[in-house]
């Protein structure tokens, strides 16, 4: 569904992303892990339009997306998460999911429904201010919005930020429903357990290049995720 | 070692910092002595960049002492702290970029110290510290002519050029290959062994970090959860857990050596 | 120090004192262009002011006709009131006028105001300062202004004489400011027009700075306005209006090209040239100050004098392209929007 | 009491002029200082179309609309390179340009139509409204504003495009997030500010006169009440306008204008000193 070829991205003149190319494909959850400053949030920025990349294509469902401003690539069917949530804080749940539907108003109806049944606390909340949620149900906000504009693909950056493990556990839960509902993921994560749960597929992103790529069961037992975060010192130890 | 060596410069007690109700910083202690080299790691939003804010007088503590050989620099303002002899080094390096490269070392040597000396021998000093970066033959040209990496040496040659006793670096190795990261480090070690300044560094790539400094301090939620060596670091439970999560003990236990326990 | 630098980068100072010292002989039989030369002098010296306040410190005062203002106003009325000599008061009121100047700046510093505030709040200031003198009718005559003739140090009586007080005066204004930027100081205002956080990092005392050119800079504007009011021989609030005093100023400095020199004495020269062309037709120079502005501000950010300068950096180069080498090379095809200074050829240390 | 009742009129008023103001700068971070111009010019249209004989009814609706549309010309034209900076840069660019601006409308208003002014007189000067002498101009300003404000409300609240803004100043990357083009967005912004400004200066012309003069003025009313509301607030510059509505009536009553001016200003001046986020700035 999504094809990534040779991707540079940067700010300045510091590459960021340098040469990944990965793909997504439809109805899966792919995740792609790295430490603090892999370029995991660059590789989305770039993805929904945020950020123009230096070379390489984008291609969703085979049509290139490069040039596109955030906008347009919504309308496409990309929806991103952002880690900072990015909601409007004094609105209240419901207007916040209307503004999810801001390209597709005549949907709206339907799509609430839908993300009531997997939120019902949502439903609960509908008529309280987004800023007053809690972090989890903010989170939990923040990815029905996404789910209002019809995503085919949902960008989902570090969910799991700020959450306590309890949450988290429910979160993936959701996520896994809605994958089984046909939505096609891509996740960025910390919580590398987290994201195996639900990913078969994985991409370890170190900087700004895959360090490695396969299923997650592959990526089970092998040095290379704990390479990519702590390094090649303290596998003196393992 | 020596008893000079122990010397503490730096000493945060219970420091706690808060931006509206989000608590940034919580009752960190922390301890740099002397010539030491220590690695202040931790995820995104750990507070670590707020911690080098408050110990520069960038930003003020709600509460906690930030002490400097032995005397209390919270509530001076950044300009004072520079001249006590704490550099800084921004993740981003800002630069002034209507003066030369050498004019922006020279603004450190002029103005960071207590005594400035007189203008040839500023003009000196500067390049002295250009060239001690690896960029010398580059001091007359405007700084918005260079590259990143070239930027942050110069950012360094500046905070070098106070003449601190202690410098507070920031994330120089995000956007780095492997080799430029190489280049850093023995830069760094260069630059503590030749000036004998104590290092503060923070960093978020692990890798760099550990093969390199005396001490790691983990910050998680603004909180120290860790500190020893890199070595027991690297073991450490609940560093991994901040970095990996709850579970990945779980699913990578087998491999770390460490399965079962909690 | 030895002499020979000091008198080398005073030169331009010199060179543009000598040539602005010509101007009466050429114009005596001519009353109104000596006017005119004079309100050029007077223009010049604001801008230098405002130069330091906005183009080095970042500090938009919209509140230069009150300084000025304060300096008329409270020159005359001690003067009037207080039976101060005309010099005595004159001090005193540029005194107050420092001290104002620097308040301002203080509440901004203190306060971590951006340039918006700082504009806001100068701008009430302005405002203030206009109802006050309308307000204080018994002391000021509120519109009808106060006829100042014999109440000062006599500049009205001798044209010429005014003419060359205060060339003294904008020639002292540009060689305090050439000497400031001379020293370390000019570099530290550079430095921290650039980036007050990394100036701060780098051990210079920005609120120190900004306080004190804001005191300095007052103190020169308000000097010039209480001359203004004795060589005027009549004072109005709206002769020290917003409208009728910062934006000139702004226009000028705009002109002549911020954080530089000459910029200031350039840009009143073109200025006044310009509006001398469209003063006849009333309302209409309002009108051609606003699409000065706003065309000066699209298109002419870098003002004459970096223009000038750049031209000559090419010319120089292409003559001697073997030994410049890359330093103004780089200079050429720099970003067309930043402002250069003008002591980039020489060292600003 | 009648005294009350003006001043809040007044501040209904004021609200019109600053809540523009106030849109523009929460949604693009640029003050805009020719904001009085483009309200004069409304009523200066308005004005020339009574003069020629039009209906006042279609005299007004076309001077509204032709300042929405001078707005609208602003922000297509002169704040596209503002638009392209960002931060500090952006502000001090958008700044002096709308302040040159405003300098050219003020000369061309003054210079070419120097005697034109708009008075809307009703036929009657004040009737009785509980037992309370009330001003008939007052009875209109404040019906004009209350509408105003009950359909912007409603369409804050209920369209899409309204809501869009609303979540442009709280949160402009989620905005971006959900698919809207704030581009587009802002430029409607500065039309719809134009809108509003032309509607407090046929208010003016309610109360007393507009002349071409008096752009300035308003500029400034517009920019006191934004800076005490705390600019990005919208319920804060709804309470400041009928704060300082208030405080200027009554002033101007018991001591004279130029005290009231000054009282004004000591109030902003005040207000950023002690609360540089404006008096109600962690409301909604």
């Amino acid at each position: 569904m999504l094809e990534v070829r040779e991707l540079w991205v940067g700010y300045n003149d510091v590459s960021v992303i340098r040469g990944v190319t990965l793909e997504v494909p439809a109805g899966e959850a792919t995740a792609v892990l790295g430490p603090n400053g892999s370029g995991k949030t660059t590789l989305f920025r770039a993805l929904v339009g945020l950020l123009r990349p230096r070379s390489g294509s984008i291609l969703f469902e085979g049509v290139p997306l490069n040039g596109l401003r955030p906008p347009q690539v919504v309308q496409r069917g990309i929806v991103y998460v952002a880690a900072e949530r990015e909601l409007f804080p004094q609105l209240t749940v419901l207007e916040n999911l209307e503004l999810g539907a801001y390209c597709c108003p005549r949907a709206f109806q339907s799509r609430l429904e839908l993300v009531f049944e997997l939120f019902p606390r949502l439903a609960e909340r509908r008529s309280q201010r987004a800023g007053t949620l809690s972090g989890g149900e903010q989170q939990m906000l923040a990815i029905a919005r996404a789910l209002m504009a019809q995503p085919k693909l949902l960008l989902l950056d570090e969910p799991s930020t700020g959450l306590a493990p309890l949450l988290v556990a429910e979160l993936y839960r959701r996520l896994e429903a809605l994958r089984r509902e046909g939505v096609t993921i891509l996740l960025a994560e910390q919580q590398v357990g987290a994201a195996l749960s639900l990913c078969a597929r994985v991409y370890v992103l170190k900087e700004g290049r895959v360090a490695f790529c396969g299923g997650a069961s592959s990526l089970r037992g092998s040095s290379e995720l704990r390479k990519a975060y702590l390094g090649g010192i303290g596998g003196v130890g393992g | 070692m020596s008893p000079q060596s122990e010397e503490i410069l730096l000493r945060c007690c219970e420091v706690t910092k808060r931006f509206g109700g989000l608590v940034v910083l919580w009752e960190v202690n922390l301890e740099v002595r002397r010539g030491s080299l220590i690695g202040l790691i931790g995820p995104n939003g750990a507070g670590k960049t707020t911690l080098l804010n408050v110990i520069s007088g960038l930003l003020q503590p709600d509460s906690g002492r930030v002490e400097f050989l032995g005397r209390l620099i919270n509530g001076l303002p950044a300009h004072a702290v520079v001249r006590l002899g704490i550099g800084r080094v921004l993740q981003i390096p800002r630069l002034f970029p209507h003066l030369t490269v050498e004019e922006n070392v020279l603004v450190g040597v002029l103005f960071g110290r207590r005594k400035p000396p007189a203008r040839e021998e500023a003009q000196e000093e500067a390049r002295k510290f250009l060239t001690l970066v690896g960029l010398e033959g580059k001091h007359r040209e405007r700084v918005g002519k260079l590259n990143t990496q070239e930027k942050r040496l110069v950012d360094l040659a500046r905070a070098l050029a106070t003449e601190p006793r202690m410098l507070l670096v920031d994330e120089l190795m995000s956007g780095l290959s492997l080799v430029e990261m190489e280049r850093y480090t023995t830069l760094l070690r260069r630059i503590r062994e030749q000036l004998g300044v104590a290092i503060l560094w923070v960093e978020h790539v692990m890798e760099a970090i550990l093969g390199t400094v005396d001490e790691v301090v983990v910050l998680d939620h603004g909180a120290v959860i860790a500190q020893g060596s890199p070595a027991e670091i690297a073991q450490d439970p609940l560093v991994i857990e901040a970095y990996l999560g709850t579970g990945a003990r779980e699913v990578l236990g087998a491999h770390m050596g460490y399965a079962g326990s909690s | 120090m030895n002499a020979r630098p000091v008198l080398s980068h005073m030169l331009p100072v010199l060179g543009t004192g000598i040539a602005l010292a010509a101007v009466p002989l050429f114009v005596r039989e001519s009353g109104y262009v000596l006017r005119i030369a004079t309100f050029l002098l007077m223009l010049a010296t604001y801008a230098v002011g405002f130069n330091l306040l906005f183009g080095h410190t970042r500090q938009l005062f919209l509140c230069i006709g009150v300084l000025a203002g304060t300096g008329a106003y409270g020159s005359v009325l001690l003067v009037r009131n207080a039976g101060l000599n005309p010099v005595a008061a004159i001090a005193v009121a540029v005194a107050i006028a420092t001290g104002l100047g620097a308040f301002l700046s203080y509440v901004g510093v203190r306060r971590g105001f951006g340039v918006l505030f700082v504009g806001i709040v100068t701008l009430a200031v302005s405002l203030i300062f206009q109802n006050l003198v309308l307000g204080l009718r018994k002391y000021t005559n509120g519109e009808t202004g106060i006829v100042t003739q014999g109440l000062g140090v006599g500049l009205a009586e001798n044209p010429v004489q005014a003419y060359y007080i205060l060339l003294a005066v904008l020639v002292a204004a540009l060689a305090v400011y050439q000497e400031i930027m001379g020293s370390r100081h000019g570099l530290a205002l550079h430095a921290l027009s650039d980036d007050e956080v990394s100036a701060e990092l780098s051990g210079i005392d920005v609120a120190r700075y900004k306080v004190g050119v804001a005191a300095l800079a007052a103190g020169f504007i308000s000097l010039v306005g209480a001359l203004f009011a004795d060589w005027n021989g009549f004072i109005s609030p709206s002769l020290f209006s917003v409208g009728h005093v910062d934006i000139p100023v702004l226009i000028v400095l705009l002109l002549g090209g911020m954080r530089t020199l000459l910029g200031p004495v350039v840009g009143a020269i073109v200025f006044t040239i310009v509006d001398a062309i469209v003063r006849p037709f009333g309302q209409l120079t309002v009108l051609a100050y606003g699409v000065l502005l706003v065309a000066l501000f699209l298109v002419f950010r870098e003002g004459t004098v970096t223009l000038l300068q750049r031209g000559w950096e090419m010319v120089q180069s292409s003559t001697q392209r073997g030994q410049v080498g890359r330093g103004v090379a780089a200079d050429e095809d720099g970003d067309p929007l930043s402002q250069r200074t003008n002591s980039r050829a020489k060292s600003p240390y | 009491m009648s005294i009350v009742i003006d001043g809040l009129v007044l501040g209904l008023q004021l609200a019109l002029l600053s809540v523009g103001m106030v849109f523009v700068y929460g949604l693009g971070g640029i003050l805009n200082l020719a904001h009085g111009e483009v309200a004069v010019a409304g009523g200066l249209i308005a004005a020339l179309l009574l003069q020629g004989g039009r209906p006042p009814v279609v005299a007004c609706s076309a001077g509204v609309i032709a300042s929405g549309a001078l707005a609208w010309f602003i922000d297509r034209t002169l704040l596209r390179p503002a638009y392209s900076r960002h931060g500090e840069e952006r502000l001090i660019l958008a700044l002096i340009l709308t302040l040159g601006t405003s300098f050219a409308l003020d000369g061309f208003f003054t210079y070419r139509y120097p005697n034109v002014a708009l008075t809307l007189r009703l036929p009657t000067t004040s009737v009785d409204l509980f037992g309370i002498t009330v001003r008939t101009a007052s009875l209109a300003v404040g019906g004009l504003a209350l509408t105003t404000f009950g359909v912007l409300l409603g369409f804050l609240k209920s369209t899409m495009l309204g809501k869009a803004i609303r979540c442009i100043i709280q949160n402009e990357a989620g905005a971006l997030l959900c698919g809207v083009d704030v581009d587009r967005v802002r430029t409607f912004t500065l039309f719809l500010s134009g809108l509003l400004a032309g509607l407090a200066a046929i208010a003016q012309g309610f109360f007393s006169y507009l002349g071409p003069d008096m752009g300035a003025e308003f500029t400034i009313l517009a920019l006191i009440v934004a800076v005490v509301g705390g600019v990005r607030s919208l319920t804060g510059t709804f309470l400041a306008s009928l704060l300082l509505g208030l405080v200027n009536t009554t002033m101007s009553y018991w001591v004279g204008t130029y005290l009231t001016w000054i009282a004004l200003l000591a109030v902003t001046v005040t207000t950023l000193l002690v609360r540089p986020q404006g008096l109600l700035a962690y409301w909604p």
